[in-house]
């Protein structure tokens, strides 16, 4: 039995987990870098641990460092979160090596998970579809002209040293396959100095939708259905949420037994993802298994009721999961906002800084996980990921307003975040539609709404900005030194002006 | 005084013209009269109803020029002196910058990865002069301007704080 | 259709019905006494009026100013929360006449749950059980005896003047009866001049039980199920929970049929409450109609997944309730506790101020309804209900844990709450089995185990004390005035020292 | 130096013994070495890992004879003169309060609804000297000990703040 888990990540995700062990009774190790002590994972803990210099080579990837402080603090167990060291296999069979309870699936399972060929061969072998192409590289124009007519135009050629544009080409029929393949070629060797070209479908308007699978040591699995997370910006999901519009309960079953399969397929035990696009026509293809909980998971969490970082903890006790696939049913809609420190505007660059003073979000159907409080500070070191705010309603349009909701309630000062683009998207048709895709944001312009959004925030807002000039001016433009720096109550002062 | 809002066309009149008692004021916007109650006030912002609407704002910066603050979240700022014909209101995305400017600032923090322009050398607008990185992410800072590269004021490897001047550029 | 409401009320509440409407689209009228220039609720709503002074009778008492305020701003409906108006039948035939749309049950309705003798009429009438007892005053000593053998003893014999102990006498058989006849018939006319005397059978180790109900204009009616709210102290409830540990799914049933029964026997419309109590040998006796929305209707919100505002205003609407009884399920366990400004030790005393910090609760099953933000202040005005903590569980063990983690993170600064009396009554025996009733303070000894927690708690953090005084003599004894009052980082300097 | 925990019977000693570099120390408590690291520190209050564990103090207030701090959310008094025999810990709901005290303090803010004592006039502990109302409710003030009542300083449908004096008993 687990009695103390050491948690090697910082921010939200480490606050997530000590919830769940205080509520269950475990003890926490939390471990900090030097830009992390004074944030709410180290106050939180039963333990903290110091691990070294604020970059994360030097800290929270630092392996022997973590090591030393599992050992230093007796914890019998380690909860990796997300990112980080959560899908290094090395530093999993570390784990096994000196007895530690790795939350996650074994290091071998986790290694097959990593190796993106080893792992799509094991799909195959099980039945789970991938993306359509050549099964390795192809050796000539030949050969890939013979695999684009079995799956179909268009296809990619693509180098498997290619990147930024180079190495890859779209292509819709033979001919233009023979010519693409001299300049892809022609290209990977300029660039990179050698060329090894594969085949893939092509694959237009595509969602991005990924199912919670759970498996334990003794063999039993269940997943607790889909979450689409469509909504990105440079592959990165923004928005997710539960149920997804394009899954009806149909689908919902038949692809969640295929995510049975892929979990069996890799033999992985304990909580992971996978991960499917979903063709426009409907198709779903198998892409990867995220092996660890996921940043998402809270919905999940709000439409089944389950607790998922407890299901981890038993059974990575060697429990068996305690319900069968047929006793789970969604419950409601929900929808999570990744609050990023970013300016969307400069191309969602990092925004980090000093947050004097920030307003979390709270009401019927609201939970919010973020390490923010007022005082703390966004890092440069680490994510972008300052909270995740998750709404709950019994219909989807209840889970959405809800979230309008939060996000104007939520204030956070000091930083750019991703908090005015979410409102926008929100807002939209396409949206409240369900008509999603993992190019939303381009497809539907919607950084011209957002600055068009702005605008008319703008123009409402400047009588009152007008009137507050005219205050602070007939208040303030002549004593602003004689008056304390308080956001004290300045009533009786103004009567007598 | 008069105003112009950073963004939009128009000049704005504002003033207080009365005061009613117990924190209620008459005040002129654009030639209408206003009701104003105020609730909280103090240097850093202010609380109050204007026509029982209630607003918070935020004093960020009260120059000769510029009034800067946060209007229920939405940052406004308004330019006391309504010739001036260059106005940066960032969060509109329209970057409008002057290119009378000769300092390319850094707009976030981060550490300099690579630099990507030499003193003397003329650049267009929009090409890269360095990249930067924080929160694992390569941001490539770009030339506000057309013009020649006077003075490069960052180093490789060195880390750089928001609004540093990363390069004179003429 | 409702589209602007105007909310008779201040606090959490008015907050929590600003939420709803905010997701609704319905515009938003807050009003304010002098006390509560500050408050959130003015804040919030789309609009706001200035009512009054702080007492009460001077702002939300006065109907008038309310009246008034609903003119001015063209709200076409009211929510009245609970206390203040709710429940003033002559605000409501005031709204009636002025076309205004109360939320709530008719004005004749509502004078009929208020008024017991009537009420209780109705319930006999309808086959609802109430507290057994003589239907009206006894004339004599031997008709009270009468009806003592056909209840059976023990029985209360009551003086409708008396109070305070006085006038009220427990008698267990003939004998005792025709004494304290004589007795409380003395006391009462001592004391108040007068006696008139009541029968009413005395039950011991009660529990209060009240289900949630529901019915439409059109005379549809459903029940979303029980909360138990034994844990009281002066008859005012601290902690409520639902599902009840007393209630099986048979008695569920039964009772919530007869809830349905009272809500026609007084042609209730809307939300409102039927509160019970149950002896303990299991029999359950009607005690009243609430005939408002309830403090504690959020719990049922987490087990039901519903919206009761929203509900509450479709009803207003004139709509029809969109759901059967057998629709609904109870989904989990839920529990409440009511966040006070009261010293404990003061006899829950009244604890007031300004609150310069506070740190809300929140995470997985957290709901928090306050008014609190750092810098507001607590009034000695209206009443010590600062916030309402809610948690959610699959089990009600995760709902008791999950409430002590979020009652251990819940920090207010400035006032007495009565948090710390929860953690201790959440921790004892009796409450983790279920072993309620309305005595339960007194029964278990509690204000005594708190007392020997506080005093652990006090032992187990001296050493911490005595640390914190060792660095403060170290570093601040003679340089006091030099340092800045901030709480920014002195790290750096401290190293230096 | 010495301590006294209200409350609590024995004396404790406290001393920061050695400074270890980057906000370590090493502090003796009751003979026994700890060791500490400052994550935060101010006048106000300081957050501390006490070995490892996390602990967030606020100090109230500091005379010559008393230190009261809020230690994790428990408030506690520390007596620094370990010869004081009465030790108001108000928590524990314990008030022992000193015989020898004049003042009968209102613990709470209100209106004086009621005066039950005239001076003069002898009390016991425990006697009703006024009612007070607060959000609603009506709160008895009793004497703290058996006396004469020397003044009452409050009037009937005034107001009380939290602390003030009600009367002065002998």
């Amino acid at each position: 039995m687990i009695k103390k888990i050491l948690i090697a990540n910082r921010g939200e995700i480490a606050l997530r987990v000590i919830r769940t062990c205080q509520a269950l009774g475990i003890k926490t190790v939390a471990v900090y870098s030097d830009e992390d002590y004074n944030s709410l994972h180290v106050k939180k803990a039963t333990e903290a641990y110091h691990i070294g210099e604020a970059a994360p080579k030097k800290s929270y990837l630092n392996q022997q460092k973590i090591l030393d402080a599992i050992l230093a603090s007796g914890a019998d167990a380690i909860h990796p979160g997300y990112g980080f060291l959560s899908e290094n296999s090395d530093f999993a069979k570390l784990c096994e090596k000196n007895k530690i309870n790795f939350i996650g699936p074994s290091a071998a399972s986790m290694e097959l998970c990593g190796d993106k060929m080893r792992c799509k061969a094991a799909m195959l072998k099980a039945k789970v579809p991938t993306i359509p192409g050549s099964p390795d590289l192809v050796k000539d124009a030949d050969e890939a002209l013979d695999i684009a007519n079995k799956i179909g135009y268009p296809v990619l050629l693509k180098s498997v040293f290619g990147g930024g544009g180079r190495g890859i080409r779209l292509v819709n029929n033979d001919k233009e396959l023979r010519e693409a393949f001299e300049t892809v070629t022609g290209e990977s060797m300029a660039a990179f100095g050698k060329s090894a070209i594969l085949v893939e479908k092509f694959l237009e308007k595509i969602r991005h939708i990924e199912y919670q699978l759970v498996r334990d040591k003794h063999g039993n699995a269940v997943h607790t259905f889909e979450r689409e997370c469509s909504i990105q910006r440079r592959n990165q999901k923004l928005i997710e949420q539960t149920p997804s519009p394009a899954v009806d309960q149909k689908t919902r079953e038949r692809i969640g037994e295929l995510v049975i399969k892929a979990a069996e397929a890799v033999d992985y035990t304990n909580l992971g993802t996978a991960e499917f696009l979903r063709a426009d026509n409907g198709e779903f293809y198998f892409i990867e298994i995220n092996a660890r909980l996921q940043v998402e998971h809270p919905i999940t969490e709000l439409v089944t009721g389950l607790d998922l970082v407890k299901l981890q903890i038993d059974i990575a006790n060697g429990e068996q999961i305690p319900f069968k696939q047929k006793d789970l049913k969604m419950n409601g809609y929900a929808i999570e906002c990744r609050i990023n420190a970013e300016d969307t505007f400069l191309d969602f660059a990092p925004s980090t800084g000093h947050v004097p003073d920030v307003t979390i979000p709270s009401g019927p159907g609201v939970r919010c996980d973020t390490y923010l409080y007022p005082g703390c500070t966004v890092s440069p070191f680490y994510d972008s990921l300052m909270a995740k705010l998750c709404t709950w309603g019994q219909t989807f349009e209840e889970s959405r307003t809800r979230m309008l909701n939060a996000l104007d309630d939520f204030y956070i000062q000091g930083v750019e975040t991703s908090i005015p683009l979410y409102k926008t998207i929100l807002k939209t048709k396409e949206y409240k539609e369900g008509n999603l895709s993992t190019d939303f944001l381009a497809r539907f312009k919607v950084l011209d709404k957002l600055k068009s959004d702005i605008k008319k925030d703008t123009i409402e807002k400047q009588d009152v900005a007008l009137a507050a000039a005219a205050l602070y001016s007939t208040y303030y433009s002549s004593t602003i030194k004689a008056i304390p720096e308080s956001s004290m109550h300045w009533k009786s002062k103004l009567d007598r002006a | 005084m008069e105003y112009r809002i950073a963004d939009i066309a128009d000049t704005f009149n504002a003033e207080v013209i009365q005061v009613l008692g117990n924190s209620e004021y008459l005040v002129k916007i654009n030639g209408k009269e206003r009701h104003l109650r105020i609730l909280v006030m103090s240097t850093r912002g202010i609380e109050f109803l204007l026509d029982q609407k209630y607003h918070s704002i935020k004093y960020l910066e009260n120059t000769t020029a510029n009034m800067k603050m946060i209007v229920d979240g939405v940052q406004i700022t308004l330019n006391k002196h309504h010739k001036l014909n260059q106005i940066v209101y960032k969060n509109t995305g329209e970057t409008g910058r002057g290119d009378t400017q000769v300092n390319l600032r850094s707009q976030i923090p981060g550490k300099v990865v690579s630099i990507n322009a030499e003193e003397g050398s003329k650049v267009k607008k929009g090409d890269v002069i360095c990249v930067l990185e924080s929160m694992k992410m390569q941001v490539s800072v770009k030339s506000h301007k057309d013009g020649v590269v006077r003075k490069i004021k960052i180093k490789k490897g060195g880390s750089v704080a928001k609004n540093d001047v990363i390069a004179e550029i003429e």
